[in-house]
């Protein structure tokens, strides 16, 4: 119910766009459930993604040496049978997200470089991986720590540990089974309807202000912009591109925003000949020559798509990853939008008369994913190109985009654990399902030099160089016209004016830091 | 009758096998559950690992089987993404959509049907022309529109009403609804107005055309010589005569009511049935549309056969004709 | 003919709805002719003229003067193109800003960049950039600086020479796209008429001769029939369609395809319904009597005693046809998103609902609306005048 | 009974049963009672024949089963028992040959649900002859005001709608309608009933000359017994779904054998000045639903032995072309 | 209330109804007026769209439009009802004026059962128990000869023959036994044993009660029988009224002279019968002068005029202005 109770000192009500489908932390790796698992679950380790640094959680400290971390769990986290947290627990735990019963989207990218876990006494454990691995914070980051049902470390391998009983899904769905640790618990949780989360009243840290806070699920844009200027919530996330203006105008509410990992893109088809969307060019794909790609960069004009379209509620991208994100790029300069030169390189790559594409993009996807399309498609248009856009739901477009039935594609693609090199391993690395390298690189872009100096950024340890080879690789995709990169998004959330909120650039709604404003 | 009645449930499984085996294709045709599922970042291995855990790597015939071999258990199998037994999950938000299409039948029906009946009975006055031009909102404006007009007009503007959700809900004679807590009714009212003003026109609109109809015939004229009051008249002499289009079109309506309140369900985020579907629709969460569309495939099918039968019961001429077997 | 349509007008609304009807259609036929722009050219609108309310002009963009400030002891000056940019701190804490243009009026000047306890004076910020804009400038534009200090300036400074209009006019606004949403709606208009009436009227066809077929012939065909429409009834009709579209593919002739298939259901039960007491009549005998062929007796004596309600669900379809063509496009089955019916801009304006573009949000459904009014007004006229009962 | 030579139309042990409960609850109830199901017998086991160029009367009771009779005859509704012939040919296989079948007609006894409330006069009457290739399309019209002026009716008639005439009107449309179609056989039920005898005079001297030219043969379903006498070559008298006596008018008239026809006479209206008493029926009227076993008569009739009560008495042939139903006819004729 | 019996019970006085259609207004009664004491019996003859009917309808005001009745009075029981609510006109129908409707066919609600539908006209009026009411249609079933009247009372209407739902109307006007009824063509699809049941039935009613009967019908016979006055008809205005014996005995007016000439038993048998040649006249903005006139042979100079009433006795009037003589066997 989102009306009549306003926003007091005890409650905190939310209307979230996308509601978890799940309360079991390992179950399912989607936004709104990772959202959720930061404020009832914590992992060993947080990743604060708006100041760029990772924090102690139920780890109190770490240090490494090579390919061993050593993590000291924090004494006075307890879970709600008042036992403290033990390695076994955590052992438990990275187990089971190998083996969460019917998870549809598992987390285990996020372990796949440990090799062996060892406790040391109750309270401290060893991590090795199977090789220096940058990122192993981050990727632990992600994973909450749950009860494990015996005292006894588990022996961990790739398999299933030698375990039987992983903890039922529904369990901690019916809330049987606590989540974790976390500043909040979950009371109740009625799916289509609202979670419920209550204060952790035994929590190790710093105790969240609101005793309650009610997720209510919203799915519906204006429906929860409604709620918000109705008073049935006092803080929404996800909010549309075109309500911006009317909540900024708006005494009663303000706006949080974040700038986001997520790089929308379009991908061009690098490998297709003929490409499946592309005709009137005998049979040749125009977008392996650079200069046709080139053209179609310089086609665009960003500063515009994100005024405009956008509605300023994104920063312009020029190469893959975010500006505040481990890896980025300053150096790289803005891709000019110059019509007249994208005309040009065309005419001198053969193809004065344009050429015919359908350019393909998801309906249901990003925010204003169908808008941005039509924008960039008009751009294009512009500068000589027989252009037509296609979309699709989501439900449709993937299976078709891993079936490589598109030419120009429109795609997004974030940094989930916070820095650059899984983002650029995901999109820019030759595509390589062996390996899980160039999962989302299904325009099949491809640099020997590339994926020489990403190989080696992962398993650079020293930050700097590290950093020097994201770069790097960054600056070979630019020069190629790898990919058009469009813009980073930014994450707004609007709330009471009365209520402190702070934006995430993860996109996770993180309640334990909000409070009355002053 | 009794072998009609058995025909008819014969039939009926026809029906519901023909819809799963189209939801299975459909499906197929459609795109990939998997995709739709997983993060579109996600790696080929944890993509590979989701397509088997779901189920999705067998030929489509032998998931098929599967499927039925549950089905013969009773068992409709678990919803893709929430791994949780569908019957569950549908059950959990059946309460929500029946108190709903309830409200919105009682308000469409008992709002419409005597509108109708008036701008039938005296086409020519004023109010009938409102009503007339009131019953054509209903069909001209969006639905979701309506809806959040409704939202901005009572929700925000005059702030009486709550916008969205389900209010509290009581228990009665182990019937638990909002119907019953002042909160639930409050929260009932925008969405069941929302989803009853297309019905209203509708039925409005029916209602009239049928009246005009029927009140010039000789009969109704009788039984004024008789005297009859003239809400006898229209109850008994009118009414009676034109349940045959009003019930077929109640029939299909109370079916869409309680299966497809989709955008209402959607703008006042009300957790029902419709809302359930749409979702799975567009992540493919095929167990859940199957079970969901037998289900409300049995729900058509038995709101059909109710309707044949009250169609023996309102108009006895009918009776005649469907077990004479049509003209002949 | 005449005679029809003096009395069809006595009715004056009717009369009324009958021209804006004729006037719709008018729009599906002469589409091209009458609107102002193509909306289907995609190189004929720019993002420029994106979201201008109703009765503005196009504008060609005068020149913009970019600059990034940087410089110490409190005074900047940087030169963009033709224009001189000047800052000078004239207390701590404040400092004023004049961009001289070489004596041109300047439209807009937009700091980006500033802190975010800085804050410029008769300046609007941009809701969640660090960005304010200043609209026509006149005098130096006073900023507080907040807690940036002069010695680390570095803001950038974008200021806009006036637009010129250029001659076209968008009488009722842009979208975001910089599309004429007059043009967009005239030929919105052509597709979701088509569709809406086309698809109603051909379900309308379909269903009445199933349902006439299942009452006449009774048994087998009743049961084929009427389990064929739950069946149909029984599938959301937006899946009806996603599927049917899939099978067949994208085009007008195929969402038809698919608005039959979803709603001749309606039509063949109501047909039937009214059809099972109207075949007892004597009048059915009497036609059976003189031969007249089966599907005559249907079509010319029991079809117009069952148009009555049939005709109501018409209208009523008429208007769900609409909003299906609208919803399957948007879901990328129906039409190309490029080419919108008036449905897709209703449902691509509803997102506009809560901003302050009332044009996008509205102008479309307040079309439909007069639309499907008139439509149903006409067709209400019409049913009145064919009611034998109240001929006189 | 042995067919006559000419004969056109013949009717043997003709049987229409109306089954008088259906549905589901009726049904569950009467397995579970025993109880058997009821029916009308509308028509029971009639027999008859019409020659060629015959105009043949039916009269009896209301309720007696004649109009169901008619509509068998007509091929509207199926016997569910006996033989009908046309001609010798059975009639359904008459009846699957519309031309041969258009040459039955019938004029039915309710005007007003027999006539398509939304057809003008022109298409009511005017369809089937052009449908049917009698006349070409572009004469329709013509055609049809002939036949109104035939029937009495003037040309504004042609381009209304049903509900605005009288109910004689009404009747002439429904009349014009079967001619229109030129039939060889007319089935005419209560026809001319709702008319005033004026116009009346004017239909039956239509038909007649209709029958002197063209040879039509009619069978004349009437409760007007003197319109029966005026036109009618034999009558068949009916009560209660059974034939009960078959005769030449003129004999029928002047002796007739049966109880019931000699109520009929005994009763019969004649223009006179005087007031006369009408009297109320003797006995009981007896019930389709439920008939008194033996003669269906019996309960009315002062002749009534205890015979009557026990069979059901055979349809004697007891002069040439004239048959009765009752044993006890020598003493009444 | 002594003096009221000199009232006579209806007292139909210059009854104008007409149709106002897209042709042009149709004077379906013009000028009709006439009397109808207690006890009595009048018959109207007329040719068939004479306004019969239209008539009879208009005293119950029961004209839809586009019919009117634009000028006239009815009084019944000396009360104009023309001026009459509504609610106050729904008093007297049904229980004071009943009306048997000439298409049986369609007079009865073909969705209500038939005892439903007697007895609804009695409800409508007097408190009676259950048990009275069904009690009272089951008689009234039987006076009208229906039988096994108690099963019937569950049956619908297109369960019976025409005849059966005609005598079901019938019931329906005799239950609750109302001071006048107007029977318009109450037996035509009746055989004649019936048809005097019926007759027999109403008869006892009149003498019993005093009640008022109006006969509308086309059997000459039948009426000449039954009817102490009757009213002729034709094209909308009443030619001829007299007592039946002078009516039947003594036609004054052409049309009525021929009307009974048509007559089958007036004719020899197998000849064709007299008949009047031509058609009625179109009501269609129809003038005032005779109607007849175009199919009369005695038309005369002043007969397109409105013809005055000639009174040849206290009960009787003719409207022509050259009527043959009186019959010499009269
Ligand atoms: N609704 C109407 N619209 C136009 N004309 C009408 C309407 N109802 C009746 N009439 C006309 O009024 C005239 C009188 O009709 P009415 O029914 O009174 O005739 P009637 O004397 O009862 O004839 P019948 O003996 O055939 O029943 C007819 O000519 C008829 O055409
Ligand atoms: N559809 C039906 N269902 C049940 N009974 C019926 C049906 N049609 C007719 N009957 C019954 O069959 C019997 C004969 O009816 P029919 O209409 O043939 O009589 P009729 O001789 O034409 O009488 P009338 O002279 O009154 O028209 C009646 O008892 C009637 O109730
Ligand atoms: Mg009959
Ligand atoms: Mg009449």
């Amino acid at each position: 119910a989102f009306f009549g109770t306003s926003a007091t000192a005890q409650e905190l009500r939310v209307g979230i766009a996308a509601e978890p489908v799940a309360i079991d932390p390992h179950f399912f790796r989607t936004g709104p459930n990772m959202s959720l698992r930061e404020n009832i679950s914590d992992a060993l380790v947080y990743n604060n993604q708006t100041t760029g640094t990772i924090e102690p959680r139920l780890a109190s400290s770490w240090e490494v040496d090579g390919t061993e971390w050593r993590f000291d769990l924090n004494p006075d986290a307890v879970f709600a049978d008042g036992k403290a947290v033990s390695a076994a627990d955590v052992i438990f735990s990275l187990c089971r997200v190998r083996n969460v019963p019917d998870s549809p989207g598992t987390f285990m990218s996020f372990i796949e470089t440990i090799e062996a876990i060892r406790p040391e006494g109750e309270r401290s454990l060893v991590i090795s991986t199977k090789g220096p691995d940058p990122v192993l914070l981050e990727s632990l980051s992600t994973i909450g720590i749950v009860q494990a049902p015996s005292d006894e470390p588990l022996e961990y391998d790739e398999a299933d540990c030698g375990n039987s009983d992983w903890l039922s899904t529904q369990a901690f769905n019916n809330g049987s089974i606590e989540a974790g640790i976390g500043p909040y618990r979950v009371t109740s949780y009625r799916r289509g309807i609202d979670t419920v989360l209550e204060r952790n009243d035994n929590y190790y840290g710093e105790a969240p202000h609101y005793q309650r806070v009610v997720l209510q699920a919203i799915p519906e844009n204006g429906a929860r912009i409604a709620a918000l200027l109705s008073g049935g919530v006092d803080v929404i996330d996800a909010v549309p591109v075109n309500a911006i203006d009317q909540i900024y105008d708006n005494e009663n509410l303000q706006l949080v925003s974040a700038p986001a990992s997520r790089l929308i893109f379009f991908a061009f088809d690098q490998e297709g000949e003929p490409s499946p969307k592309i005709t009137g060019t005998d049979g040749k794909n125009p977008l392996k020559d650079v200069r046709v790609r080139k053209a179609l960069n310089l086609a665009v004009n960003r500063a515009q798509l994100v005024s405009t379209t956008m509605d300023g509620i994104a920063e312009e991208a020029s190469s893959i990853v975010m500006a505040n994100i481990f890896g980025a790029n300053p150096d790289l300069p803005r891709i000019p939008f110059d019509p007249a030169q994208a005309r040009e390189l065309l005419a001198e790559a053969g193809y004065e008369d344009g050429f015919t594409m359908t350019i393909s993009a998801p309906s249901d996807r990003y925010r204003n994913d169908t808008e941005v399309a039509q924008s960039v498609t008009q751009m294009l248009a512009a500068v000589g190109i027989d252009v037509s856009l296609e979309t699709y739901p989501q439900s449709v477009y993937f299976d078709r985009a891993n079936r490589f039935e598109y030419s120009m594609y429109l795609g997004g693609a974030g940094a989930d654990t916070g820095e650059g090199l899984s983002q650029l391993l995901n999109l820019v690395h030759t595509r390589d399902p062996e390996r899980g390298l160039g999962g989302a690189n299904r325009g099949r872009y491809s640099s020997e030099k590339v994926d020489g100096l990403l190989q080696e950024a992962l398993v650079t340890l020293d930050p700097e160089a590290r950093r020097a080879l994201l770069q790097e690789a960054q600056a070979v995709v630019y020069e190629d016209h790898g990919y058009m990169p469009l813009y980073h998004e930014v994450a707004v959330w609007a709330a009471r004016a009365d209520v402190h909120f702070e934006p995430n650039a993860g996109q996770y709604n993180i309640l334990y830091t909000a409070r009355p404003a002053e | 009758m009794l072998v009609y009645a058995f025909r008819r449930m014969g039939q009926a499984l026809l029906v519901l096998f023909a819809l799963t085996v189209l939801v299975f294709v459909g499906v197929w045709m459609i795109g990939n559950p998997a995709d739709a599922l997983i993060s579109p970042d996600a790696s080929m291995a944890e993509r590979e690992a989701a397509i088997r855990a779901l189920g999705l790597d067998k030929p489509l015939w032998q998931q098929y089987l599967d499927f039925v071999g549950g089905l013969m258990q009773g068992d409709f199998g678990n919803s893709f993404i929430y791994r949780e037994p569908v019957t569950q999950i549908l059950a959990s938000r059946l309460g929500a959509s029946l108190e709903l299409a309830f409200a919105a039948f009682v308000l469409a029906v008992g709002i419409s049907v005597p509108l109708g009946l008036y701008a039938g009975l005296y086409p020519d006055t004023r109010l009938s022309q409102a009503i007339m031009g009131f019953s054509l909102i209903g069909v001209s404006i969006p639905q979701f529109w309506q809806g959040m007009v409704l939202i901005i007009l009572f929700g925000i503007w005059l702030a009486v009403l709550p916008v969205g959700g389900r209010g509290d809900t009581a228990t009665v004679f182990g019937i638990t609804s909002s119907l019953f807590t002042l909160d639930g009714l409050m929260h009932l009212l925008l969405p069941a107005v929302n989803m009853a003003l297309l019905k209203m026109s509708l039925l409005i609109r029916v209602t009239r055309a049928a009246v005009m109809e029927v009140k010039g015939l000789d009969y109704v004229r009788f039984a004024r010589a008789k005297g009859v009051r003239p809400y006898r008249i229209v109850t008994k002499h009118i009414l009676g005569n034109i349940m045959l289009p009003l019930l077929t079109v109640l029939g299909i309506e109370i079916g869409n009511l309680v299966a497809y309140a989709v955008i209402t369900e959607t703008v006042f985020s009300w957790p029902g049935l419709g809302r359930l579907l749409i979702s799975s629709i567009q992540v493919l969460d095929r167990p859940v549309i199957i079970a969901y569309l037998c289900f409300t495939a049995l729900l058509f099918i038995v709101l059909n056969l109710i309707v044949d039968i009250l169609y023996t019961v309102v108009d006895p001429r009918v009776r005649d004709a469907i077990h004479s077997g049509g003209a002949k | 003919m005449t005679g029809f349509l003096r009395e069809f007008a006595e009715s004056r609304i009717a009369a009324f709805c009958l021209v804006l009807t004729l006037l719709f259609a008018g729009c599906a036929v002469l589409a091209p002719v009458i609107s102002p722009m193509n909306p289907y050219n995609l190189s004929a609108f720019s993002l420029d003229d994106a979201r201008l309310p109703p009765g503005s002009i196009r504008m060609e963009r005068g020149g913009t003067f970019t600059a990034t400030l940087s410089a110490q002891e409190g005074v900047a000056e940087q030169e963009a193109g033709e224009a001189v940019i000047r800052l000078v701190e004239e207390a701590p804490g404040r400092m004023s800003l004049t961009v001289d243009a070489g004596g041109a009026e300047l439209e807009a000047v937009r700091i980006q960049g500033l802190p975010r306890d800085a804050s410029v004076e008769g300046a609007r910020r941009h809701p969640i950039r660090s960005e304010w804009t200043v609209t026509n400038p006149s005098q130096p534009i006073v900023i507080e600086t907040g807690s940036m200090t002069p010695a680390v300036l570095n803001f950038t400074v974008e200021a806009d020479l006036p637009a010129t209009a250029t001659g076209t006019a968008f009488a009722l606004g842009t979208d975001s796209y910089g599309r004429d949403m007059l043009s967009a709606i005239i030929y919105g208009i052509r597709i979701s008429f088509i569709v809406g009436a086309i698809g109603a009227l051909g379900s309308m066809i379909v269903g009445s001769s199933l349902g006439l077929a299942a009452a006449w012939f009774g048994g087998k065909v009743d049961a084929v029939i009427m389990r064929m429409a739950d069946f149909q009834l029984s599938i959301p009709s937006l899946m009806v369609g996603l599927l049917t579209l899939t099978i067949l593919g994208k085009g007008v002739d195929k969402i038809l395809i698919a608005i039959i298939l979803i709603q001749w259901t309606v039509f063949a039960r109501t047909a039937r319904s009214v059809a099972l007491a109207e075949l007892r009549s004597d009048y059915v005998d009497a036609a059976r009597g003189l031969r007249l062929s089966p599907v005559r007796i249907n079509l010319r004596h029991i079809l117009p005693n069952c148009l009555p309600p049939l005709l109501v669900i018409l209208t009523i379809n008429i208007a769900s046809a609409i909003t299906l063509e609208a919803s399957l496009s948007f879901l990328g089955v129906g039409l190309p998103l490029t080419q919108p019916s008036l449905g897709m801009l209703i449902a691509s304006g509803y997102e506009y609902m809560f901003s302050n573009l009332y044009w996008i949000a509205i102008f479309p459904g307040v079309v439909l609306m007069l639309m499907v009014v008139s439509i149903n007004v006409v067709g209400d006229r019409l049913r009145d005048m064919f009611n034998p009962q109240l001929k006189r | 009974m042995t067919e006559a030579p000419n004969s056109l139309l013949a009717a043997r042990d003709v049987s229409k049963v109306f089954p008088l409960e259906r549905g589901l609850w009726s049904a569950m109830s009467r397995k579970m009672t025993g109880r058997p199901m009821r029916r009308v017998r509308a028509v029971d086991a009639v027999s008859f024949d019409v020659a060629e160029g015959e105009t043949v009367g039916v009269v009896g009771e209301s309720g007696c089963g004649k109009s169901t009779l008619a509509k068998m005859l007509a091929g509207l509704s199926h016997a569910n028992g006996g033989d009908l012939r046309l001609r010798g040919v059975p009639l359904a296989e008459v009846m699957a040959d519309p031309k041969q079948a258009l040459k039955v007609q019938m004029i039915f006894q309710d005007p007003q649900s027999s006539l398509n409330a939304r057809m003008k006069v022109v298409d009511i009457i005017g369809e089937a002859p052009v449908v049917h290739g009698l006349i070409p399309r572009s004469e329709k019209e013509a055609y049809v005001r002939d036949l109104l002026s035939k029937v009495g009716l003037g040309p504004e008639a042609l381009n209304r709608y049903p509900h605005q005439f009288s109910g004689g009107q009404r009747q002439r449309i429904g009349i014009a309608r079967a001619l229109a179609v030129k039939p060889e056989l007319l089935i005419c039920d209560e026809s001319v009933a709702a008319l005033d005898v004026s116009v009346q005079a004017q239909i039956i001297n239509l038909l007649m000359d209709l029958r002197r030219d063209l040879g039509l043969t009619m069978l004349f379903i009437s409760h007007d017994l003197s319109v029966i006498r005026h036109i009618c070559d034999r009558v068949v008298v009916m009560y209660l779904g059974r034939v009960v006596e078959i005769a030449p008018t003129d004999q029928l008239f002047s002796s007739p054998c049966h109880p019931y026809t000699r109520m009929l006479l005994e009763g019969m209206p004649r223009i006179s000045t005087e007031r006369r008493t009408f009297l109320e029926v003797k006995g009981e009227i007896p019930s389709p639903l439920d008939p008194p076993p033996g003669c269906h008569f019996n309960p009315r009739c002062q002749f009534k032995t205890d015979e009557c009560l026990a069979s059901r008495p055979p349809l004697d042939h007891i002069a040439p072309s004239r048959s009765a139903a009752c044993i006890r006819w020598r003493e009444i004729g | 209330m002594k003096d009221m019996q000199n009232v006579p019970l209806l007292e139909v006085d210059g009854l104008n109804t007409s149709f106002n259609t897209r042709a042009g207004v149709v004077r379906s009664v013009r000028n009709v007026s006439f009397e109808v004491g207690r006890g009595e019996v009048l018959g109207i003859v007329g040719e068939s769209g004479s306004g019969k009917s239209v008539t009879g309808l208009s005293i119950l005001r029961l004209i839809d439009p586009p019919g009117k009745i634009v000028s006239g009075a009815i009084r019944f029981d000396g009360e104009d009802l023309i001026p009459l609510s509504e609610r106050q006109m729904r008093k007297v129908r049904g229980a004071r004026i009943a009306m048997v409707f000439q298409n049986p066919m369609m007079t009865l609600n073909p969705v209500q059962k038939i005892g439903d539908q007697i007895a609804e006209a009695l409800t409508e009026h007097e408190r009676l128990s259950a048990q009275e009411v069904r009690a009272r249609c089951i008689a009234a079933l039987e006076a009208v000869g229906i039988p096994s009247p108690e099963e019937r009372l569950n049956a619908y209407p297109h369960e019976f023959s025409g005849g059966m739902r005609q005598r079901i109307v019938i019931a329906t006007a005799l239950v609750t036994r109302p001071d006048l009824i107007i029977a318009d063509e109450p037996t035509t699809a009746l055989d004649v044993t019936i048809q005097a049941q019926i007759i027999h039935q109403m008869r006892q009613l009149i003498d019993q009660t005093g009640a008022g009967l109006i006969w509308i019908s086309h059997d000459l016979a039948t009426l000449s029988e039954l009817a102490d006055r009757i009213v002729v008809m034709y094209a909308g205005t009443v030619v001829e009224t007299g007592t039946t014996a002078e009516i039947i005995g003594n036609p004054r007016h052409p049309y009525t002279r021929r009307l009974l000439a048509s007559v089958p038993s007036a004719n020899e048998p197998g000849q064709p019968l007299r008949q009047i040649p031509g058609i009625m006249p179109s009501l269609l903005d129809i003038g005032d002068g005779c109607p007849f006139a175009s199919r009369c042979d005695r038309r005369i100079e002043g007969c397109e005029r409105p013809i005055p009433a000639e009174r040849l006795s206290p009960s009787r009037s003719v409207w022509c202005i050259n009527m043959p003589e009186e019959r010499e066997d009269a």
